[in-house]
């Protein structure tokens, strides 16, 4: 046993441990020996799953196999996986409050809270998706997926923290477009006759040839729940792509609004339904800070400026710190600072959606610079991934 | 623009406590710490060697929900990132933050904080100053947002913030790390640099010489010349018996 | 009330869609899906352990979906599906200390966890754990304790959680549920979960007496005519969506080492079954041995994952 | 943690000899408030109460939403309470304890239950939409008597209030803004609030507006809902020792006084904010027009 | 002396504000650490103090010390040596289980930690008693328990008044005052110049000795015990007025003057005085 454990890792030989006890015994120690070799070996400085420092955990996603959802996917990103399942229920506008109100600027512009004329349609899809809570993401770690979170107890933390983060990157990178979740109706002409009897005393006329104004009568509201199965690390990744692969897979049934019965009717024909047509394809990814002297946050020495932080990782002949793409749970226990990036690509050009960065002072615009171009990378590999399931 | 108001040491019941009020976003929040405490029910989840930071964030005319738990998330992984937790009598111990937004606008469901953080943070810092919570260093933050023009935007109005293209919060320590970063919107990294390069400015000082712990140095019309001069107000005044017979 | 824990929809609540067309039956969706298999005939069961590294021991169990669902998977016509299959995630965590506040217990605590995904039925679930839900917990955890050496482990816990992230179906979707129906549905899913949960604790090497597995048998009418001449029959590991009416069920655990049932689970009226001649049974120990053996035949399936987690536990040692 | 730390030995023992001897530990006699200071923030409705060293923040805020489908003519009303590790290190934050179960019930029954805020008055379209009128009590600093504090502090966030104007138009709800109409004051029917009283010594010595050490060291407490006109909404004595019945009577006499002071204060703190509004109001509504007047475009 | 600095957390101690002339090591009081320097590119002095709360800077050259006074509301953090005073939770075979803050982790106080105590003479505390004791140890690293004591392990005596409290009451005041407080009391008795800007309780004292004076004991947790049992029937009043100008001079941070008229005005308030 020894002797096999020290030819596999050839940095720990006085120890006759098997690797897998002295990675839980010294997690940090252990993961550090694999990602700075003595420079007399020739091994690779790799993390101790065997990737490398930029590198994701095999990645897989499947659509469409849940038989009581509009749209569902599988996604597992090594050991961690998630099923989402996209559930579209209606909601009548004669349920919301806020639907007959409108304020007084509102009223004036000509307008009522159906039709913003003025307003461009991204800012109407805001004001409905998001002011009507038209999506509605849960995630649930109460599945067993890792020890530490009680089946049955309400959500924890992290959890309702990771709902919050789906429904916001949702929201910021309007994914669903508010226009898909509409339902209208075109109101009978009724009172055209009556109009032409009239004669020419409407001035109104002119606008009114076309019949009634169609109007809002309902709109989907999208129940996206996630059960994330395992954890074994990087649960936002893994959420949000298989939110993202659901949302592709998710049709809405053929609505319309039944005047007689006073209630919205879909049909059932496939071939009448709707995908939802999505904007854009944000892709996340995750990564967190390894460093090499874990007690240098708490150690007696003073703490080094920005400025010679920098000019010290350049002094340094080692490498102090190491920033790991899609961390495993494991890695994810070894550190604290953590930075997410979600980028688009349109038109080959690189952009933004949301980045994030907490928990460390040692992450800064070069390793930023870095990550952003990792994550595009992983753009590519994601939308591969997603365009095949 | 008018800058923010700050004072410290408010309350009677907390072991430190601070108001911040920033008048360009409109928000007002008291802070309250306390600590070091016993958090009950929570042994084993406590870590032995350090103190153990939690934040509670109370909105003013709702009720907080997972919003609120995920900014929490956010305030405690920065905030807890300066607290020196394995100073004597710290180490297993609880520092309890509870941050209360009692002036200016609800966030809405599914919105993110960020219009809110820069406050929250501010307040935040100020108590655990104002509980004597020892720190490594401390930090000031700032909300920057870039319009359809292109233009940055300091400090936008919630509804300034909502018309963004893209909005940035940004925590930098006095020496000057990156500690926080919050983007939300769309844009590129030539941007986030530009962002970067003026929320330093912002937090610092444009005539930062590096030479910040003299106090001297810095220019006080930046958010961590207000954050010293805030403490420093208190300070004086708290000892100001001794300062007389000087 | 708003949950604060959790994200919420429209404070006016939302309602689920109605479909116009269960007359017009354009895509045949209004057809009753009908049984294809033999009365003994078992659906084929795939389970998988060893699928959740995180967990002691997990396992994953899927029903092969009926020939008019697989049909209408391959070729889909309507969006409402004519049957559904069940899929469910367990694991097992443990066996760990029991929590400091706990009183002192000489065996193996087990706790036992089952909870549908939202998403899971045609109707959707709660977030919270229902009735339902915690009757299934009940009866796994009766199933479970009969077949685990409990005096093994003592001051220890193991938990069990089973996701059911689709579920059966408890009659034909087109059927109003009519006076004597019952939620025959969840008779399978907890035949289901058993055989799963047994193979994740097998997984887990808890020591166990036997494998125990699960399974349901069915006294079934299936025609339309109210004719004396429609006698109810016997049926093994029945799918309530391609039946007209289900009389009564039965759920087993059984152990097929010891020949021994660890649970057993019987509801409706078994009165009326009509037997083969010279069958001396009484109706409702044919229907306890019809779950019998149905599950025996789910216990080769689950020998089968269990040998394969030991080989795979054996090779990573 | 989730209880206050208990009184000395000799903290409870001097307490009870000192109110023997009619002594209380600032000084106050027993039928006294501690001193009381009210103010206004920025906002309509954010009132700023200290009652001695407890502190509290009330703010009222409106939103138009549908009314419940039982009581199509009325709008709703609510009185929120979370305590947190602010007010007291004593307290959980996110947990309720039995002091908010009990401020919160004595509050729903003094203010609300006695329909001091008339929420017919928010009906704006019967069973489509009405006003939902919410108040939030924030414990800054807890020192005892927390419900009257918080009492005195609702009412006056109520009173101070002001909800946006609405009009029906064509079955539309048209909600103006406060720049563009006058915003309108809530519709008080009467002005009633609790005077909360704890006993001693077998209920020999009777005290209004304990501190918290006070509140410790008390036998039991005695808390009377009444307003102006001296008409009782609210008495409980619900545990703790016996209390004479006439004890109640006098003490009751003793509420409706402080109430009608405590009305005199409120009212006077709201007038001259109403006062320092109008002058301020008026000065930016003549800057508003010239604004107007100066870009036409 | 130079203007007063003030630190935040963070800043280095300036060397020119470190007391030289002492030969003994220098010694550090709280809120401040000594760190050392990565990069030894400075020469010669590579530790650095700096601070790790806000606070004014203050350097003894006679006992050289350098030390931060940080705010005065801070929670009490147990120091070996400070005198507090202390409320039994309840005991145990060994301990008694004291509280010295509330809501932290009992204090432990040896059953025989008493002046002459043995197995037969230990004093019998009940819940809710107050002793004065003295911090003797708070341990180190992770669920390190603080350990009280009533008697100086070098004379087996209970020096200054250890021990328990009976009677009298408490007075809970900030932690910075109590400091102060305990500077105040241990001068000399009839010191006129205020000592740490304290002239409260010569001011007491010289107008209520006709009365009997006072007993006092200053825990360094922020409370003060009083007791006027002398003082006969006024006693009650007596010990109100002494709590009454300790805490509003504590909330109001009152100037010598204001502590005068304090005085004055509360005596006059409680009819000690007309």
């Amino acid at each position: 046993m020894a002797s096999s454990a020290a030819a596999s890792n050839p940095t720990i030989p006085s120890l006759n441990l098997p690797p897998s006890q002295f990675a839980r015994l010294q997690p940090h120690a252990y993961l550090l020996a694999h990602l700075s070799p003595p420079a007399a070996s020739d091994q690779p400085s790799v993390r101790a799953n065997g990737r490398a420092t930029s590198q994701f955990r095999v990645t897989s996603a499947n659509a469409g196999s849940l038989t009581h959802t509009n749209g569902s996917a599988v996604v597992r990103i090594g050991d961690t996986a998630a099923v989402c399942g996209v559930r579209a229920e209606l909601l009548h506008t004669e349920d919301i409050a806020s639907w007959s109100v409108s304020t007084a600027s509102e009223a004036e512009a000509g307008n009522t809270s159906q039709k913003g004329g003025s307003k461009t349609e991204d800012e109407e899809d805001r004001d409905h998706v998001q002011d009507l809570n038209l999506l509605v993401p849960n995630i649930s770690l109460s599945t067993g997926c890792a020890p530490g979170f009680t089946p049955g107890a309400p959500p924890s933390t992290l959890a309702q923290s990771l709902s919050h983060e789906i429904l916001s990157l949702l929201h910021t990178t309007r994914l669903v477009k508010a226009d898909d979740l509409r339902i209208w109706y075109q109101p009978p002409n009724l009172e055209s006759e009556e109009f032409r009897n009239a004669g020419e005393g409407m001035d109104v006329d002119s606008e009114q040839t076309g019949g009634p104004e169609p109007e809002i009568k309902a709109f989907w509201v999208l129940y996206i729940d996630i059960m994330i199965i395992s954890l074994a690390g990087n649960p936002f990744d893994a959420a949000w792509a298989s939110v993202l692969a659901a949302l592709r897979d998710t049709k809405l049934p053929k609505a319309w609004w039944d005047a007689d019965n006073e209630t919205v009717l879909c049909s059932d024909n496939i071939s009448d339904a709707q995908k939802l047509s999505l904007r854009g394809l944000p892709v996340s990814s995750s990564f967190c800070t390894f460093e090499a002297d874990a007690a240098a946050g708490w150690r007696s020495v003073v703490i080094p400026n920005a400025d010679e932080l920098k000019s010290q990782a350049q002094k340094q002949g080692s490498q102090q710190r190491w920033i790991l793409a899609d961390p495993d749970g494991y890695e994810e226990g070894l550190s604290q600072e953590r930075v997410c990036v979600v980028v688009d690509i349109e038109d080959g050009k690189t952009v933004i959606v949301k980045m994030e960065k907490h928990g460390g002072w040692a992450v800064d615009s070069d390793d930023l610079r870095q990550l952003v171009d990792v994550s595009a990378k992983r753009w590519h590999e994601m939308k591969r991934i997603l365009d095949q399931c | 623009m008018v800058g923010p108001t700050a004072s410290l040491s408010i309350l009677q019941r907390a072991d430190g406590s601070a108001t911040y009020k920033c008048p360009a976003t409109g928000y007002t929040i008291l802070s309250a710490v306390n600590g070091p405490v016993e958090l009950p029910g929570r042994r084993d989840a406590l870590k032995p060697e350090d103190a153990t930071v939690e934040v509670f964030v109370k909105p003013g005319t709702t009720t907080g929900g997972v919003g609120e738990r995920a900014i929490e998330t956010t305030l405690k992984s920065v905030l807890g990132d300066i607290v020196l937790g394995r100073e004597k009598g710290f180490p297993r111990r609880g520092v309890v933050l509870t941050l209360n937004i009692v002036g200016g606008e609800n966030v809405e469901r599914g919105d993110s904080y960020l219009t809110l953080l820069p406050a929250l943070l501010h307040a935040g810092l100020l108590a655990m100053i104002s509980a004597s919570i020892p720190l490594s260093m401390t930090l000031s933050a700032v909300l920057l947002g870039v319009t359809d023009s292109g233009e940055i935007v300091q400090n936008p109005s919630p509804a300034a913030a909502k018309s963004a293209v893209s909005l940035h919060v940004l925590a930098i320590s006095s020496k000057d790390h990156l500690l926080l970063n919050q983007s939300r919107g769309r844009f590129d990294f030539d941007t986030w640099e530009l962002i970067r390069a003026r929320a330093l400015s912002i937090c610092q000082g444009a005539a930062n010489d590096g030479d910040v712990a003299m106090g001297e140095g810095t220019n006080t019309a930046s958010v961590n010349g207000f954050i010293r001069e805030t403490a420093e107000d208190q300070i004086y005044s708290a000892y100001a018996h001794k300062l007389d017979s000087i | 009330m708003a949950d604060r824990r959790r994200v919420n929809g429209p404070p006016g609540g939302t309602r689920p869609p109605v479909f116009a067309s269960l007359q017009e039956s354009t895509t045949g969706a209004a057809q009753r899906a009908q049984r294809q298999r033999q009365p003994a005939e078992l659906r084929k069961i795939f389970l998988k352990t060893g699928l959740i590294p995180t967990a002691s021991g997990s396992s994953y169990l899927e029903f092969e979906p009926s020939a008019s669902l697989a049909a209408a998977r391959s070729n889909p016509k309507s969006l409402i599906p004519p049957s559904s299959a069940l899929k469910v995630a367990c694991t097992v965590h443990g066996p760990k200390p029991l929590p400091r506040s706990a009183a002192f217990s000489p065996n193996l605590v087990l706790t036992t966890h089952v909870k549908y995904a939202p998403f899971a039925a045609r109707k959707r679930r709660g977030h919270i754990r229902d009735a339902s839900e915690r009757d299934l917990g009940v009866h796994l955890e009766t199933a479970l304790r009969g077949a685990i050496i409990a005096e093994r482990w003592p001051k220890s816990g193991l938990d069990i959680t089973l996701t059911i992230i689709e579920a059966e179906d408890d009659r034909w979707w087109g059927d109003a549920p009519d006076s004597h129906d019952a939620s025959w549905g969840m008779m399978n899913v907890l035949a289901g979960c058993i055989t799963a949960a047994s193979a994740a604790i097998a997984d887990a090497h808890i020591d166990c007496l036997d494998l125990v597995s699960g399974g349901v048998a069915a006294l079934v009418s299936d025609d339309s005519s109210k004719s004396a001449s429609s006698v109810p029959r016997l049926m093994l590991d029945v799918d309530p969506a391609e039946h007209r009416s289900i009389l009564s069920a039965c759920v087993v655990a059984y152990m097929p080492a010891r020949d021994e049932i660890t649970e057993i689970w019987l509801k409706g009226d078994s009165s009326k079954a009509a037997l083969e001649k010279g069958d001396v049974r009484s109706s409702h120990e044919a229907l306890i041995d019809g779950a019998v053996d149905a599950a025996r035949g789910a216990n080769t399936v689950l020998s089968e994952a269990v040998t394969e987690s030991i080989a795979r536990s054996i090779a990573q040692a | 943690m989730s209880k206050e730390a208990q009184l000395s030995v000799a903290e409870r023992d001097f307490i009870l000899e000192a109110l023997r001897q009619d002594v209380r530990l600032d000084g106050r006699k027993p039928d006294e408030y501690r001193p009381l200071d009210i103010s206004f923030g920025e906002e309509y409705g954010h009132v700023n109460l200290q009652l001695g060293k407890t502190h509290v923040i009330v703010r009222i805020s409106a939103e138009v939403t549908k009314p419940r489908d039982d009581r199509p003519f009325d709008g709703l009303f609510n009185i929120n309470m979370e305590l947190t590790n602010m007010g007291s290190p004593a307290w959980e934050s996110g947990r309720s304890n039995d002091l908010e179960a009990a401020v919160t019930h004595t509050l729903d029954r003094v203010i609300r239950h006695s329909n001091a805020l008339d929420t017919e008055s928010l009906c704006i379209l019967k069973g489509v939409s009405c006003w939902s009128i919410r108040a939030d009590v924030h414990v800054l600093d807890y020192d005892g008597n927390l419900t009257d504090a918080a009492c005195i502090a609702t009412m006056a966030g109520l009173q101070h209030f002001r909800r946006p104007d609405a009009v029906v138009r064509n079955g539309q709800v048209i909600v103006y803004g406060v720049e563009q109409r006058v915003p309108v004051a809530l519709n008080i029917t009467h002005k009633p609030l609790s005077v909360t009283f704890h006993t001693y010594n077998d209920s020999k010595h009777i005290i209004l507006d304990a501190t918290l050490k006070e509140e410790q060291a008390a036998e039991g407490d005695l808390v009377i809902g009444i307003n102006n006109a001296g008409d009782l909404c609210y008495v409980s004595k619900i545990q703790g020792a016996p209390v004479d019945a006439m004890a109640i009577v006098t003490k009751t006499s003793v509420a409706w006084e402080k109430v009608k002071t405590l009305n005199a204060t409120m009212d006077k703190v709201l007038q001259a904010d109403l006062a320092k509004r109008a002058k301020v109001g008026m000065a930016d509504e003549s800057r508003a027009t010239n604004d107007r007047e100066v870009q036409p475009e | 002396m130079s203007a007063p600095v003030v630190l935040l957390p963070g800043d280095e101690v300036p060397h020119d504000r470190l007391p030289t002339k002492n030969s003994n090591p220098l010694r550090l009081g709280p809120g401040l650490r000594l760190l050392s320097q990565p990069s030894p590119k400075a020469g010669d002095s590579n530790h650095v103090l700096t601070a790790t709360q806000a606070g004014l800077l203050t350097t003894d050259a006679k006992r050289n010390t350098v030390s931060l006074l940080s705010f005065p509301n801070r929670r009490y953090v147990p120091t070996t040596n400070d005198l507090i005073i202390a409320q039994i939770h309840h005991s145990s075979i060994d301990f008694f289980h004291c509280i010295v803050t509330p809501n932290t982790a009992h204090a432990l106080l040896g059953q025989l930690s008493f002046e002459g105590a043995n197995k037969k003479t230990r004093p019998m505390l009940k819940q809710g008693e107050l002793v004065y004791a003295r911090v003797q140890s708070v341990g180190v690293g992770a669920g390190a328990e603080v350990e009280l004591t009533c008697v100086n392990p070098a004379t087996g005596k209970a020096d200054g008044g250890l021990g328990p409290l009976a009677g009298g009451m408490v007075f809970d005041v900030s932690t910075g005052m109590a400091a102060r407080l305990i500077r105040a009391s241990s001068a000399s008795a009839d010191e006129t110049d205020p000592v740490d800007g304290l002239i409260i309780l010569g001011e007491l004292g010289r107008k209520l000795e006709s009365l009997g004076g006072f007993e006092l004991a200053v825990g360094r947790n922020g409370k003060v015990w009083v007791d006027c049992s002398n003082a006969g029937e006024g006693s009650v009043s007596v010990t109100v007025a002494i709590g009454r100008c300790l805490q509003e001079t504590d909330q109001h941070n009152l100037h010598p003057h204001d502590q005068k008229k304090l005085v004055t005005r509360i005596l006059r308030d409680m009819k000690l005085v007309s």
